[in-house]
C-alpha cells in the first residue's frame, strides 16, 4: 500500500512534468480564480474595518434631565446604567459643562453663544457610552422606563442609516463571494475537465490493460492537488506582494482620511494561506476526481 | 477456456457479430482469421469486456463475462494478455514504463520490474528503443512494444489482434516463434491475423469468420481456398491493363 | 472564396456540435469571467452614481460680506461671478435670510437662537453653487481678490476628502476591472489553449493532407467567435436578470438610506451588451488563434 | 518524379536513413521493402516535409523539397495522395466528410464532392459505411478510407505507407488492382510494404532498405531472399517444441 502511494507520487510528478503545458494551463486558471477571490477577501476585510471605525464614532446616547432632577436621583439611574449589558460608560454632564462642550464645537462660531452663558439654556445630562451599537435600542426603551427624564438624544437615523449599510455591505459581500466561488469552481472544473479529456485516450488505454480505477485516478488525484498547492501558495504570494505595496502607498492616505489603519498584511498573509490551500487543494483533487467519473464508471 | 455460445453483438444496424458458439480449450493455439470487417475485433472486445453482448452468453473459464460487475473487469483484463489491433501504448510512457505500467498494476515490486522488463523487450528485439516513447518508434516497434506489454506477466490467455501486421516476415516469423514458445509453455493463444503464409504453415487450430458467422473451424487448417480461385482473375487482369499500356 | 465562408462556418457549426463537451466547458469559462466583469461594472457604476449624487450636496461656497459692502457692490460681484467658468448659480443672502434658514436648520433647539433676532450677528452673503466641484478651488481663488468679503467658508475638507474617496474608488476600479479583464484573459485563453490541445491530433492530421493554415483556422475562429457570442449573450441576460432582481429589492431602501436611485436595469443591458460582445468575440477569436499557432507553425 | 540525393535524417542517436541516392521514374510502381525499423516511414516523411533531412537534398519533380517554405507545403502535400501507416483520419468527421476533405482544401465544388467521393468509397469497397466515424470502424476499413481520400485527387504521385497492413488478402489483392488502374493512368506509386506475396507476385521495382540504408534495387524484383534461409530454421525449432509437447 504505501509502496503503491510512493508509485502514485513519482507517476503525478512526472504526469505533471511530461503534461507542462497543461497542468500549467490549469495552474494559471486556479490561481486566476483566487486571485480574484483574495482581492475580494481583501475589499471586504477592509470595508468592515471602516464601518467598524465608522460606528464607533456613533456609540453616544445623551440624556437630557428635568431641572427638578436631582443629582442624587441621577446617580442611582447612572449606578442602573453602567450594570446594563452593551453599556460601556455613563457619566454625568451639568449644564455648565454642556455648554463648554458646545463652545468648542462651534469654534469661530462661539461668539454667538456668549449671551447665553448667564441663562444656561441647556439642561443637565447623562452621555452613555454603548459597546456595541447594534444594543443601544435596548438601552433607549430602559431609559425610558426611568423618571426625571426630559429627552433621550441619540443618532438613530444616523445609526440606523449605517447598520444597514454595513449590513448591505457584508451581505453583499457574502453573496459576492459566494458567487466567485462558483464561478471559480466552474472554470477551475473546466479547466480539469479539460485536461482530463485531452487525455482520455491515455486513461481509457489504462482502463484497457486492466488497471482499477483507483490506480488511475491515484497519480490524476496527487497531481490535481499538487496544481491546488501551487496555485494556492502562488496566489498567496502574489496578493500579499500587491497588498503590501498597496498599503504602502495608500495606507497613510487612508489613515488620514478615515482615521483607520488598513489591515496589517501579516493578518491577511495568515487567513489567505489556510483559506487558499485548502480551496486550492479541494477545487484540484474535486476537479480531478469529478472530471475523471465519465471516464471511469463506463 | 473461452466458451461463446450463441453470442450476438451488433452496433446499431451494423453486425459485429452473430450466433457465434465456439469453445477455445485451454492451452490451445488458434488463429482467427476473416476478411475485414468480419468481426474478429468484436469477437476479441467481447472476451475482454470492452463490449457487451446483445444475447448470449460469454465464459471465460467459469466466469460469466456478462455477469461481471464493473470492479471485477480490471482482475479479468489483468489475467490476460492482449495486444491490440491499434497498439493502445500510453503516449506518455517511454517504451520501458509502459511494459512496467502492466506489471504494476499487478502489484509486482519493483526489483521484480527492473529485472523482467529488459528481458521481455529483448526477446521482441526493441531493447536498444527503452529510453523511448511510442511516437518515436515506427510502426513495427510499437507493435512489439505492445507484443511485450502483453505476454510480461505470463498470462494464462494471450489475445492478439493482428499482432504481426506491421512486422516484416523475418520479424513476423520471430514474434511467431515466441508466441509458440509461450503456447508451449501452457498459455492459451488466440491471435487474429490476415497472414496467410503464417497461418498456413504454423497448421494450428483455424476459426475463420465471415460476416460476424463462423464459416469454418479447422483443426489444423489453412487461411482459406477462396484467394486461390481469385488469383488468377486478378493477374488476368493485371494483364489486361499491361495490355492496354503497352 | 464566398463558398469556402459558408464552408467554414458549416464546419464551424458541425465542429461546435460535436465537440459539445468542450464548447460548453469554454463557453461556461468565458460566461463566467463576463459575469465577474459585469458585477464589478454594476457596482463601479453605481458607486459613481452615489459619489455624484454626494457630491452634489458640498456644491456651495458662502461668501460672507463685509457689514460696509453695499447691496451694489455685491451685485457687481454676482454679475461677475455668474460669468465663471464652473459657476451654476450665484444668489445675494441677507443676514435675516441667513437667520431664517440656521432656525430650520436646528429645528428643536431653535428657541436657543431666539435671543440673537434684534442683534442678528449673522452678516450678509453671497452663495455660489459651483457646476463641477473640481472647479471650486479656482473660483475661491478668484474670490480672494474682491475686496468687501470677510471670510470665504466652503466645504474645503469635506470636498477634498470626498474628491479623494471618488477618486481613489475609481482608481481602484480601473485597477480592478483591468486585473480582472487580464485573468479572464488568461482563463479563457487557458481553456481555449486546453480545446485546441484536445484536438492537436485533428490539426496535425489536416496538415498532413495538404489543409493551408487558413483552411484549418477558418472553422476554429468561427467557432470561437460563435462561442463568445453565445456567451456574451448569457451572461448580459444573467447580469441583468441578477442586477433587475437586486433593484427591486434593495432599490427603495437604498433610495432612503443614500438618497439617490440605482442605475437603472436598461441603462446597464445596453452598454453591457455592447461590451460583452466586443470582449466575446475578441477573446474568443483571439484565444483560438493565438493558441493554434503553436501547431500551425511547423 | 522523386530524386533522393545523399540524404540522411537521424533522430538524435537514432538512425532513419543514411546517405540514400535514389530516382524514382515519373509513371512508376516502386516497392520499398525492409526489415521494421529500418526507415521505411522516415523515407515517406521526408517527401512529404514531414521531417527535414540532416543533409542532402530532395526534389519532387523539379521541386526542391528542403528549399519550401512553411507556405508552400499545404501545396506540395495537396499535390501527393498519402496512405499513412496510422490512417491519420479525423476521428471528429464521417467517412464521406473525411474523404470529401481532401477535395475541399483544393477547393472542388460540393456538387464534385457529392458526385465524386460515393464512386471513389464504392471502389475502395466501403460505401455502406459512408456516414460513420472512423472509430465504428475496423481497422480494415479504416485502412481503405484512407486510401480512398489517398486517391480522390487523382494525385500524380501516390505514396502509400503500408496500405494492406490490415486488409485480408482477398481484399488487399482488390487494392493493389486499383493501385495498379491507378498506375496505368500515368500515377506514380511509391508503396511501403511487408507482404511478400504481394510484391513477388506483381514483379515491379523493389527498394530494399535495411539499417537506413538501400540494400538493393530491382527493376521486376521480389521481397528478398535472406526469408528464405531462415523459414526452415525456424520451422525446425517449432519441431523441436512440437516435441517437447509430446
Ligand atoms: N464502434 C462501432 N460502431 C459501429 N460499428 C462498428 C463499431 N466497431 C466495429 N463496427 C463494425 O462492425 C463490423 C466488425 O468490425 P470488427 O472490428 O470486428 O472487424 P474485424 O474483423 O476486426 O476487421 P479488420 O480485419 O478490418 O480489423 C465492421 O463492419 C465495423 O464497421
Ligand atoms: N520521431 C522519432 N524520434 C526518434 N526516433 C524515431 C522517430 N521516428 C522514427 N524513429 C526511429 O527511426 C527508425 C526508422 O523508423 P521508420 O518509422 O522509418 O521505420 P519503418 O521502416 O517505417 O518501420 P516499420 O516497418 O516498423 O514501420 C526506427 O528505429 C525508429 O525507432
Ligand atoms: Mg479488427
Ligand atoms: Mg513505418
Amino acid at each position: 500500500m504505501l509502496n503503491s502511494w510512493k508509485c502514485a507520487f513519482k507517476q503525478a510528478f512526472k504526469q505533471a512534468f511530461r503534461n507542462r503545458a497543461m497542468s500549467v494551463a490549469s495552474m494559471f486558471s486556479i490561481t486566476a480564480m483566487l486571485l480574484i477571490l483574495g482581492l475580494f477577501f481583501i475589499l471586504v476585510v477592509n470595508v468592515n474595518m471602516v464601518s467598524e471605525t465608522a460606528k464607533k464614532q456613533f456609540d453616544t446616547i445623551q440624556v437630557f434631565l428635568l431641572d427638578e432632577t436631582t443629582y442624587e436621583e441621577s446617580s442611582v439611574m447612572l449606578a442602573d446604567l453602567k450594570r446594563m449589558d452593551g453599556v460601556s460608560e455613563a457619566t454625568y454632564q451639568t449644564a455648565k459643562e454642556a455648554m463648554d462642550k458646545w463652545k468648542v464645537k462651534w469654534g469661530d462660531n462661539a461668539y454667538l453663544l456668549d449671551g447665553l452663558e448667564d441663562e444656561n439654556p441647556l439642561p443637565n445630562s447623562l452621555i452613555i457610552k454603548v459597546s456595541e451599537l447594534e444594543k443601544a435600542d435596548a438601552t433607549v426603551t430602559r431609559l425610558k422606563t426611568y423618571d426625571g427624564i426630559e429627552d433621550i438624544k441619540y443618532y438613530k437615523d444616523t445609526v440606523d442609516q449605517l447598520l444597514k449599510i454595513t449590513g448591505f455591505i457584508q451581505v453583499g459581500a457574502m453573496i459576492v463571494i459566494l458567487f466567485l466561488v462558483i464561478v471559480s469552481v466552474i472554470v477551475v472544473s473546466n479547466t480539469i475537465k479539460l485536461t482530463v479529456l485531452a487525455r482520455e485516450r491515455e486513461i481509457s488505454i489504462m482502463k484497457y490493460v486492466g488497471a482499477t480505477n483507483w490506480f488511475i485516478r491515484g497519480p490524476f488525484l496527487i497531481e490535481g492537488i499538487l496544481i491546488g498547492i501551487v496555485s494556492a501558495l502562488v496566489s498567496v504570494g502574489i496578493i500579499s506582494f500587491i497588498y503590501y505595496k498597496i498599503t504602502e502607498l495608500i495606507g497613510p492616505e487612508i489613515f488620514i482620511m478615515l482615521s483607520t489603519t488598513m489591515v496589517p498584511v501579516e493578518f491577511l498573509i495568515i487567513r489567505l494561506v489556510w483559506i487558499f490551500l485548502a480551496l486550492g487543494i479541494s477545487i484540484g483533487a474535486c476537479g480531478s476526481i469529478v472530471s475523471m467519473r465519465r471516464f471511469l464508471d463506463t | 477456456m473461452i466458451t461463446f455460445d450463441n453470442v450476438t453483438k451488433s452496433y446499431g444496424t451494423n453486425i459485429g457479430i452473430q450466433d457465434v458458439t465456439v469453445k477455445i480449450e485451454k492451452g490451445g493455439f488458434v488463429f482467427l482469421v476473416g476478411p475485414s470487417g468480419s468481426g474478429k475485433s468484436t469477437f476479441v472486445k467481447l472476451i475482454l469486456k470492452e463490449l457487451t453482448p446483445d444475447k448470449g452468453s460469454i465464459k471465460l473459464n467459469d466466469l460469466e463475462v456478462n455477469r461481471l460487475s464493473n470492479r471485477q473487469i480490471p482482475k479479468l483484463r489483468r489475467s490476460t494478455g492482449i495486444v491490440f489491433q491499434d497498439f493502445r501504448l500510453l503516449p506518455q510512457k517511454t517504451v520501458f514504463e509502459n511494459v512496467a505500467f502492466a506489471m504494476e498494476i499487478v502489484h509486482m515490486s519493483q526489483r521484480a520490474i527492473r529485472r523482467q522488463v529488459p528481458q521481455v523487450l529483448n526477446l521482441v528485439g526493441i531493447s536498444s528503443k527503452a529510453t523511448k516513447y511510442p511516437n518515436e518508434l515506427s510502426a513495427g516497434e510499437q507493435q512489439r512494444v505492445a507484443i511485450a506489454r502483453a505476454i510480461i506477466n505470463s498470462p494464462a490467455l494471450l489475445i492478439a489482434d493482428e499482432p504481426t501486421g506491421n512486422l516484416d516476415p523475418d520479424t513476423a516469423w520471430e514474434i511467431m516463434r515466441l508466441l509458440e514458445q509461450i503456447n508451449h509453455r501452457g498459455t492459451t493463444i488466440l491471435m487474429v491475423t490476415h497472414a496467410k503464409d503464417i497461418v498456413d504453415k504454423m497448421e494450428k487450430r483455424v476459426i475463420a469468420i465471415d460476416k460476424g458467422r463462423i464459416v469454418r473451424d479447422d483443426a489444423n487448417g489453412c487461411y482459406g481456398a477462396y484467394e486461390d480461385e481469385k488469383l488468377p482473375g486478378f493477374l488476368q487482369m493485371g494483364g489486361v491493363f499491361n495490355n492496354n499500356a503497352e
